[in-house]
């Protein structure tokens, strides 16, 4: 019964592709493919929108307020207002703006941040599409996002959006280096590439009890946190929204854009925090398996989305809290802090790997991240530097 | 029907040519960059398409010498780049027809 | 492989080529330069070597095309000027591209379609970097490193 | 371990190409990295070094100019790798005392081919590549006090270049005419040769007088030692600490090495003359020392007195008239070998120490200070440390070499040895003093404003000061490098 | 035959050596910790000595040895060892004991010094050494103790830096004991050449031991004599005294530890300790080494007898006394009275170190005054000092019967008087005793007598610290004679190994009625000369000196050391100096102008060269140059600097390869 329910998707797209029987291949193959877009796009579209309603109601219960509650029951229909607003307002384009380029880039933003989309497991035998690098393709499709940007805040010929695209892109690149090297000791020690694989790592419980996703060894935690920082630089969210920071700069590179270009700067950017997140999950958090053996009967995709929206809910809860950091601070973090620890996973990573796997590797592990953990924030003078800062031509 | 070895390898000419074209007629210094860029990426195609329709091998050669040609041209284009900037930060220019320090 | 795949990818690619090296955008030229990236990656697919074609992805349109549009905005002053078009590279391409052509042709012995082949895993990719060309992979991670400190003084600051 | 000497030598020699290339105007980190290197490779030979064999070992023999009989021929025996062993610490020793703004990049890399000139030159068994190093090691000296230097830099650069370029000349010239006579560099070979007359007649004598020249400027030894003051004097701290340190002992090594084995029947006729001129160096010395005012040129007097003192133990042993005496033998050897090393420590650092009072002050004069015990009691502990070591307190590294040397000498040559015993007196004299108007009495105006020991001071000295106290107290570790080597060239001398 | 004991008998120096060390890296501030320290590790090597002392009480004649490498040269071992036998426990008990009493005096004497800590650490270095040198087993050792013991001495003298005559001081002891070290290093050179070891005793083969002392034969008398050097030279024997008198400008206590108890009595320990080397090939007990012993001993017993009568600060007085005193040690020794030497010296350590601590707590009470003419009238003001002092003072007077000098003065003169070759000695030491007790008498009335004078009104008594010392030691003064009694003389026996009885008759001997009118008559001439010593009489000012007025040339004479200091200054220092500055002056002008007029020589003929070259080579060359570069300009008109043009170049090339190959193929 509850295998049934666990592969009723894969069941229902087999069925629908049975009844092409008779076709040739690349038609169906070809369908397939078309299914399994419309099923994510149906499905990350919802998310989308449901998130954002979500959002504004937790950062409103944060700030206690109420949040979205006019449009439909407790301002469910909210982003469907929303959504009719977007299409049904005016199109504007600066008149010395590069139309093309202008034009192109949301475009090419949100469908960068769908591919990355396909890659990802959600469930048992639910990974739309297979590839054998599929990590690698997750990053490449990624890093097309900078370029996109990059176009937005060029083509709008504005210098907010072309300083907001600089910031944008100068901290992607900067976090996409700790963010890659994180996935990195994961994919050394499954020695794959492939999602489907990493999480079939990630499956079983030891002594029964404790899953073995790779969030529970040292260098995994670490290597997810530093994951999970480097996805919030990705996705350009609080506390590292520089680029678009309104106080400063508008609204970075978006801010020549309205109506529907905006919506899909919006959604693009929405999509690519799903996106980190997925992978994250799939990285770190043992991907659709349960986190017990006893509630292995609740279907997989089910654990898959319910580990999404708790990283999701982690990110608008960092939003309401945090504040925006300095860019220097930012840049310093990265290449100070974020890329040496990365480097110090995958270290700990080989010596958990070889001390055998198993309690002594963790605790060598655990040392090896400890000690580097010291030795870098003595070195970096965290204290001293992260300091309140004492305003010294301000009196 | 399958293309042969040779379509890819008239592909990859082509390409090649339009690199050196960008590469010979362009007056700005990031063209001869970019046309560098195609030449060797045409490189690449050829070294893959002759793995592809060559004997089988193990380890796969055109692959892997591909691989390291890509690392090479991402250090090529940043030193290039680099000193594309430089070149602009000196002499307020980047076009290479005013570049002739070197002239005999 | 499929010829009508393969053309179709083979124009893209060269429309996307000619286009970068034409454009009189300069802007325009880059993006179509990644374009034609893109094309040329497909056609890598379509060669069966997929992460030799990711790779490329990544390097060229995460890395280069950002590098040069970087360096686009940052000579921008220089760049918005028209400089016109050099026509005495034109009859050398065409025959250079001629020429190699007329030789490809001419040569009978590569008028092969592709065997069959076991897809290439990435993992014999891995295997072969980490056991065979592990040497060449240092050296490349060397000359990665010295390049990246190399751009990196070249454009410091020049101290006046 | 084959190639580990190349290594050595030519570490240093890559080291000064960074340093040219190193961005920064401070070459300082990049050098030391370079001596570090060196120097864990110097301890890697030491660790392999096998203390019970007395012969070359590590031997690297390659053909080099196979017409005139160069070789490229390196390895080691103990004396070698003690001064192996020295060069390597003193090097960076001095590196971390020259102070920063005066010493661009060129400085480090000049040092630091002076360094591989150095190494080559205690290795090489080879006359040609020997002469090569020993030249080598030359320029970049007279560089480092011709461009670096202090007041009078030129007239003591050239009178340094000339003197030992004049020596060096002499004695190419007497390995030529052994050449011709005997067709062969190796030291080896030309050792076995020396037993029983290298050479007849008044070529043996020339030969000898040259050689003899060449090396005794080098040392120096009386009166071929008027350079000395100038140039240590005039020199930057660090290059004085390596011309103390290291370049004086290449003088030594080359006595030791090419003199004694070569000539053992000319030095037994004219023993009395070289055991009067070794007396001379160890009595005047300190008396001229006593009359400097020029703390640097003071240290400078002390050391010729210090070398004095090898030139007596060595002249001793290669003149016995005694036949078998090998103990006393082995004891003015060992103390040579000692002397060398202690010396070679505690010289540089009482440079360092006069660098750092000419630092604070910008005078380096005994009388422009007074009174420092108050103002700066570490300085004046540390540099007292020194300064007893180098006057031979026991329990401070200097004695154990004086005492065998002294020990040694005297069975040999009573006389001489008790002559020599008052250049201890004097030496003695000259550190007190020094003391006394360096140190105590009110504080002297001018010096009341110098910081005490910075903590970069103290890193360096902190380790100098426990080696001198280690081999004071325990100086076994020193002995088992050379002990078999003493007792192999003891036999070849008695 | 060994024992535990030598086993671990270096933890007695490595005792207060380590709290040296640790005191030295203590901050200034900690002089509570740091003064702790000191005094734990003098207690430990203390309770160390007794129990070691206590092992020597069961054999007679004991002696144990512990050999060792120290380190290997050549083929051969140089081996230290440590000793222990009656004559180095005696003295490291009286070391220990009367270290411990000065430690404490000087927590008092020093509480306000600023460098108190680096104080103790000095003392404690000391100690350690004086401890090491007592039970050493070889010359070399005993030469490295000693050594360190002047370099202890030299920085304590120097302990008061900013003074420039405390430094003078310090230079002046270091370098005169130096001289006699020097003799000394060569004896123990010459020794090692000829016996091959320096162990005294070791299992026979040592060279205090009958096979070690064959070897020697006829060089004996000179090692001897070049060992006592050193002993002249430590012991401020004549004519190397004058440091000693100096040396008062370190701390009092200092001075009564080093200069009075413990490192200037290391020379007669030294001559004893190797005494076999003296004795050897005996006529009568007469050896050429021996007798030049009496001789020196005598010339400095007698002189500094005579010149502390005319000194006028408390300390040079008990310095010059000291000097005296230890003459007559060197004049026991060399008479063969070995053990009444060392008795002497033993309680010499005591009672001296009694009198410079009185004086050190006189000084303290007057508030830094030294000039025993402006004291006076302490006796009320300072009643533990006085008496104290007073005890001190009979004891080196040689007062019969109750004081430990006393005894062992008798048993001196007792050896001295039947030495063969002449009676001269004993005779003159009978003068130096008068002497002391006039000397004596004279300082103790200008200090405690009459009224006070000058500063000496505002006197105080001394805190516990500095008292309890004191009156250890005086008691130490008074029954350490219980040891010495001809009665009952167990120390003499533990001294020499031979059985002891008690005999009650033996007390009142002859010789000492002899003594006694010496010693009273000294008294009273002293007494009856400084009756009115600090006040004026008749046409005598008060500050000047009865005697003085008395004899004014002859005074002056003694005042001031009956004027060696000068006289070594006209001609050995400024021999010295004149021939350092001729050394320099032939380093700087004439070898220089030798290697300068060959420079000149060779500068000549760089000219002649020169010339050459400019007129004949460097034309070729030039015109070679012209030629070249015209060829050059021509070629480089290729080079147009274009990139482009370079680049369409290798693509024309390139298509030119391609149009060979093809035309090859």
């Amino acid at each position: 019964m509850s295998k049934s329910i666990d592969q009723i998707f894969v069941n229902a797209k087999q069925w629908l592709l049975t009844c092409l029987g008779g076709s040739p291949t690349w038609v169906i193959q070809v369908v397939s493919s078309l299914v399994n877009i419309f099923a994510l796009l149906a499905v990350f579209l919802t998310l989308f929108a449901l998130i954002s309603v979500l959002e504004r109601k937790i950062l409103a219960r944060i700030q206690n307020r109420y949040g979205p509650n006019r449009v439909g029951p407790f301002g469910l229909f909210q982003p469907i207002a929303d959504g009719i607003k977007m299409l049904i307002k005016e199109d504007i384009v600066p008149a010395r703006a590069d139309k093309i380029v202008h034009f192109l880039a949301p475009i090419l933003i949100a469908a960068a941040a769908i591919l990355a989309l396909g890659v990802i497991p959600y469930g048992r035998k639910m990974t739309p599409f297979t590839i054998d690098g599929g990590i690698l393709f997750f990053f490449a499709v990624g890093s097309t996002t900078e370029l996109a940007v990059f176009m937005a805040g060029w083509g709008s010929n504005n210098k907010f959006s072309m300083l907001g695209a600089m910031r944008a892109i100068a901290q992607m690149i900067s976090y996409e280096l700790p963010l890659i090297l994180t996935a990195l000791p994961v994919v050394m020690v499954v020695s794959s590439l492939t999602p489907d694989r990493i999480v079939a790592a990630q499956a079983g419980y030891t002594f029964g009890l404790v899953p073995r996703w790779f969030v529970f060894t040292p260098w995994g935690a670490a290597a997810f946190i530093l994951f999970f920082i480097s996805g919030l630089v990705e996705s350009n969210r609080t506390p590292f929204d520089v680029p678009e920071g309104e106080s400063e700069i508008v609204a970075g590179h978006m801010t020549e854009y309205s109506g529907f270009k905006y919506a899909t700067f919006f959604m693009a950017e929405y999509i690519g925090m799903f996106a980190i997140s997925g992978l994250g999950v799939t990285l770190f958090l043992g991907g659709w398996h349960a986190p017990a053996r006893a509630l292995e009967f609740v279907p997989s995709y089910v654990w898959f989305f319910a580990k999404l929206s708790t990283l999701l809910f982690v990110y608008i809860w960092v939003r309401g809290t945090l504040p925006r950091t300095r860019v220097d601070q930012m840049m310093n973090f990265a290449w100070k802090f974020m890329l040496p620890m990365a480097f110090t996973c995958i270290l700990a990573a080989a010596v958990w790997h070889y001390a055998g796997r198993g309690l002594r590797g963790w605790l060598w592990s655990l040392l090896v991240i400890a000690i580097v953990y010291t030795a870098l924030s003595t070195l970096l003078d965290t204290r001293r530097k992260f300091a309140p800062r004492v305003y010294r031509f301000a009196e | 029907m399958t293309p042969t070895l040779q379509a890819f390898l008239i592909v990859s000419t082509a390409l090649f040519s339009i690199g050196l074209l960008a590469a010979l007629s362009r007056r700005h210094a990031i063209f001869i960059l970019i046309g560098i860029e195609m030449m060797l990426a045409a490189a690449n195609l050829n070294f893959i398409a002759f793995w592809r329709f060559g004997p089988h091998h193990q380890p796969p050669i055109g692959v892997m010498i591909a691989l390291f040609s890509i690392a090479i041209a991402a250090a090529e284009a940043a030193v290039g780049l680099a000193m594309v900037i430089a070149v602009y930060r000196h002499y307020r220019t980047t076009n290479v027809d005013q570049l002739d320090q070197l002239r005999g | 492989m499929n010829s009508g795949a393969f053309i179709l990818i083979a124009i893209f690619t060269l429309a996307a080529a000619l286009a970068a090296a034409t454009l009189r955008k300069l802007m325009h030229a880059a993006l179509s330069f990644a374009l034609a990236f893109v094309g040329l990656a497909s056609s890598f697919f379509l060669l069966g070597a997929e992460f030799v074609g990711l790779a490329l992805v990544f390097v060229y349109i995460g890395a280069v095309a950002v590098l040069i549009v970087f360096t686009i905005l940052l000579t921008r002053r220089d760049v918005e000027k028209d400089r016109g078009f050099n026509w005495g590279g034109v009859p050398i391409a065409v025959a250079v591209f001629g020429g190699l052509t007329w030789s490809i042709l001419k040569t009978q012995s590569i008028a092969i379609v592709a065997p069959r082949m076991p897809a290439l895993t990435v993992k014999q990719i891995g295997a072969a970097l980490m056991t065979s060309y592990v040497w060449p992979l240092q050296c490349v991670g060397l000359l990665l490193t010295a390049a990246l400190i190399g751009a990196l003084i070249l454009v410091i600051e020049e101290k006046r | 371990m084959v190639g580990l000497i190349t290594a050595i030598i030519f570490i240093p020699l890559v080291g000064a190409l960074a340093v040219c290339a190193w961005p920064q105007r401070n070459g300082r980190p990049i050098a030391l990295m370079f001596n570090a290197i060196s120097a864990v490779c110097a301890l890697v030979l030491w660790r392999n070094f096998d203390p019970t064999s007395s012969g070359l070992q590590f031997v690297e023999r390659h053909a080099w100019i196979p017409a005139i009989g160069a070789e490229y021929l390196l390895g080691v025996d103990g004396l070698s790798l003690l001064l192996v062993l020295l060069t390597s610490t003193i090097v960076p020793f001095a590196l971390l005392a020259q102070p920063v703004p005066g010493a661009g990049r060129a400085f480090y890399a000049t040092m630091l081919i002076m360094q591989s000139a150095l190494y080559g030159t205690f290795t090489a068994q080879n006359f040609i590549l020997w002469f090569l190093f020993y030249e080598m090691s030359l320029l970049p000296a007279f560089l480092l006090i011709k461009i670096w230097g202090g007041e009078n830099r030129d007239r003591a650069a050239t009178k340094f270049f000339l003197y030992t370029f004049l020596g060096s000349v002499a004695m190419l010239l007497s390995f030529l005419g052994i050449y011709f006579a005997k067709g062969t560099f190796d030291f080896a070979a030309l050792a076995a040769f020396g037993k029983n007359g290298l050479l007849t007649g008044k070529l043996a004598w020339l030969a000898f007088a040259g050689i003899f020249v060449g090396l005794a400027v080098k040392v120096p030894l009386f009166p071929f030692h008027t350079w000395l003051p100038d140039a240590y004097q005039t020199a930057p701290t660090g290059v004085s600490m390596v011309l103390t340190g290291v370049l004086s002992k290449m003088g030594v090594y080359g006595f030791v090495r090419l003199l004694l084995p070569l000539f053992p029947n000319e030095i037994k006729i004219i023993g009395p003359w070289l055991l009067g001129l070794a007396i001379c160096s160890i009595v005047f010395a300190p008396l001229a020392a006593w009359a400097q005012r020029d703390l640097k040129r003071m240290i400078a007097y002390l050391s010729i007195n210090h070398l004095g003192y090898c030139m007596l133990a060595l002249f001793a042993v290669a003149a016995s008239p005694v036949v078998g005496a090998t103990i006393d033998m082995q004891a003015a050897l060992s103390g040579v070998f000692m002397q060398i090393f202690n010396h070679g420590i505690t010289a540089a650092t009482l440079f360092y120490f006069a660098g750092l009072l000419e630092r604070r002050r910008g005078l380096r004069g005994i009388d422009d200070f007074g009174g420092l015990m108050q103002r700066t009691p570490l300085l004046c502990g540390w540099m007292s440390v020194a300064m007893f070591s180098s006057l031979g307190l026991p329990g401070l590294n200097g004695f154990i070499g004086e005492f065998l040397i002294f020990k040694g000498s005297f069975a040999i040559a009573a006389a001489f040895t008790a002559i020599a015993v008052i250049g201890l007196l004097v030496t003695a004299i000259v550190f007190v003093r020094a003391m006394q108007s360096l140190f105590s009495g009110p504080l002297a105006e001018s010096c009341s404003g110098f910081p005490d020991l910075l903590r970069s001071e103290k890193l360096v000295i902190v380790p100098v000061t426990l080696l001198m106290f280690a081999i004071g107290i325990a100086p076994q570790f020193i002995f088992n490098i050379f002990n078999a080597t003493v007792v192999q060239m003891a036999r070849l001398f008695g | 035959m060994n024992s535990w004991i030598v086993t671990y008998l270096w933890f007695v120096p490595a005792a207060p050596f380590v709290a040296s060390l640790i005191i030295l890296t203590l901050s200034n501030a900690r002089r509570r910790s740091a003064a702790a320290l000191a005094i734990a590790g003098q207690i430990a090597a203390l309770a160390m000595s007794i129990l070691a002392f206590g092992q020597t009480l069961q054999t007679p004649g004991f002696r144990v040895v512990q050999n060792f490498t120290w380190f290997t040269f050549g083929e051969q071992a140089l081996r230290l060892g440590f000793v222990f036998d009656p004559l180095g426990a005696a003295m490291l008990l009286m070391v220990a004991l009367a270290g411990l009493c000065i430690f404490v005096f000087s927590v008092g004497y020093m509480a306000e010094d600023k460098n108190f800590t680096r104080f103790f650490a000095y003392l404690s270095f000391f100690s350690g050494a004086m401890l090491g040198l007592v039970i050493a087993n070889s010359l070399l050792l005993l030469f490295i103790f000693w050594e360190l013991v002047g370099l202890a001495s030299y920085l304590l003298i120097g302990f008061w830096i900013e003074r420039p005559r405390a430094a003078e001081a310090a230079k002046k002891a270091f370098i005169t004991t130096r001289i006699g070290d020097m003799g000394f290093f060569l004896g123990i050179l010459w020794l090692y050449g000829r016996s091959g070891t320096l162990l005294f005793y070791d299992r026979g083969n040592g060279c205090l031991e009958s096979a070690g002392l064959a070897m020697l034969g006829a060089s004996a008398t000179f090692i001897a004599l070049l060992i006592f050097c050193g002993a002249v030279g430590k012991s401020g024997q004549f004519p190397l005294h004058v440091w000693l008198p100096d040396a008062m400008e370190g701390p009092t206590p200092v001075s009564a530890l080093i200069h009075a108890a413990t490192m200037v009595a290391a020379g007669v320990f030294l001559v004893a300790r190797v005494y076999p080397l003296f004795s050897l090939g005996p006529i009568n007990g007469v050896t050429p080494s021996l007798t030049v012993v009496v001789w020196i001993g005598v010339t400095t017993a007698l002189m500094a007898a005579l010149i502390a009568i005319a000194q006028a600060d408390i300390k040079r007085v008990l310095a010059y006394s000291t000097v005296s005193q230890l003459g007559l040690m060197m004049v026991s020794l060399g008479v063969g009275g070995v053990a009444a030497g060392i008795m002497h010296l033993l309680a010499h350590g005591f009672f001296k170190a009694l009198l410079f601590l009185g004086a050190g707590s006189v000084i303290h009470g007057c508030h830094g005054e030294q000039d025993i003419r402006k004291m006076g009238g302490l006796r009320r003001l300072m009643p533990v000092t006085f008496f104290t002092y007073a005890v001190g003072m009979m004891a080196l007077s040689g007062v019969p019967f109750f004081f430990s000098g006393g005894w062992t003065k008798e048993e001196i003169l007792h050896a001295t008087a039947s030495w063969a070759p002449s009676h001269a000695p004993y005779y003159l030491i009978l003068a130096g005793v008068v002497l002391t007790a006039l000397y004596m008498t004279r300082q103790v009335i200008y200090v405690f007598f009459g009224n006070p004078r000058a500063t000496a009104e505002h006197a105080h008594e001394s805190p516990r610290a500095m008292t309890m010392p004191l009156i250890v030691l005086a008691l130490c003064a008074i029954f350490f004679s219980v040891v010495l009694t001809p009665a009952w003389p167990w120390l003499h026996g533990y001294l020499t190994g031979e059985p002891v009885h008690f005999e009650i008759a033996r007390l009142i001997q002859p010789m000492l009625f002899v003594s006694l009118v010496l010693v009273g008559g000294g008294v009273a001439a002293g007494i009856w000369i400084y009756r009115k010593a600090g006040a004026p009489e008749r046409d005598r000012p008060a500050e000047i000196d009865p005697l003085e007025y008395a004899q004014p040339a002859l005074f002056r004479f003694l005042a001031n050391g009956m004027w060696i200091d000068e006289l070594y200054d006209r001609t050995v220092i400024a021999f010295s100096w004149a021939s350092a500055r001729l050394s320099d002056w032939m380093d700087r002008y004439f070898w220089d102008g030798l290697v300068r007029g060959f420079g000149a020589i060779a500068q000549l003929f760089g000219i002649f060269t020169t010339s050459v070259g400019e007129r004949g080579i460097n034309a070729g060359v030039d015109e070679t140059t012209v030629g070249t570069r015209g060829l050059g300009r021509l070629i480089s008109a290729a080079h147009s600097g274009q990139i482009q043009t370079y680049l369409g170049a290798v693509a024309i090339g390139m298509l030119a390869l391609l149009l060979l190959y093809a035309w090859l193929a």
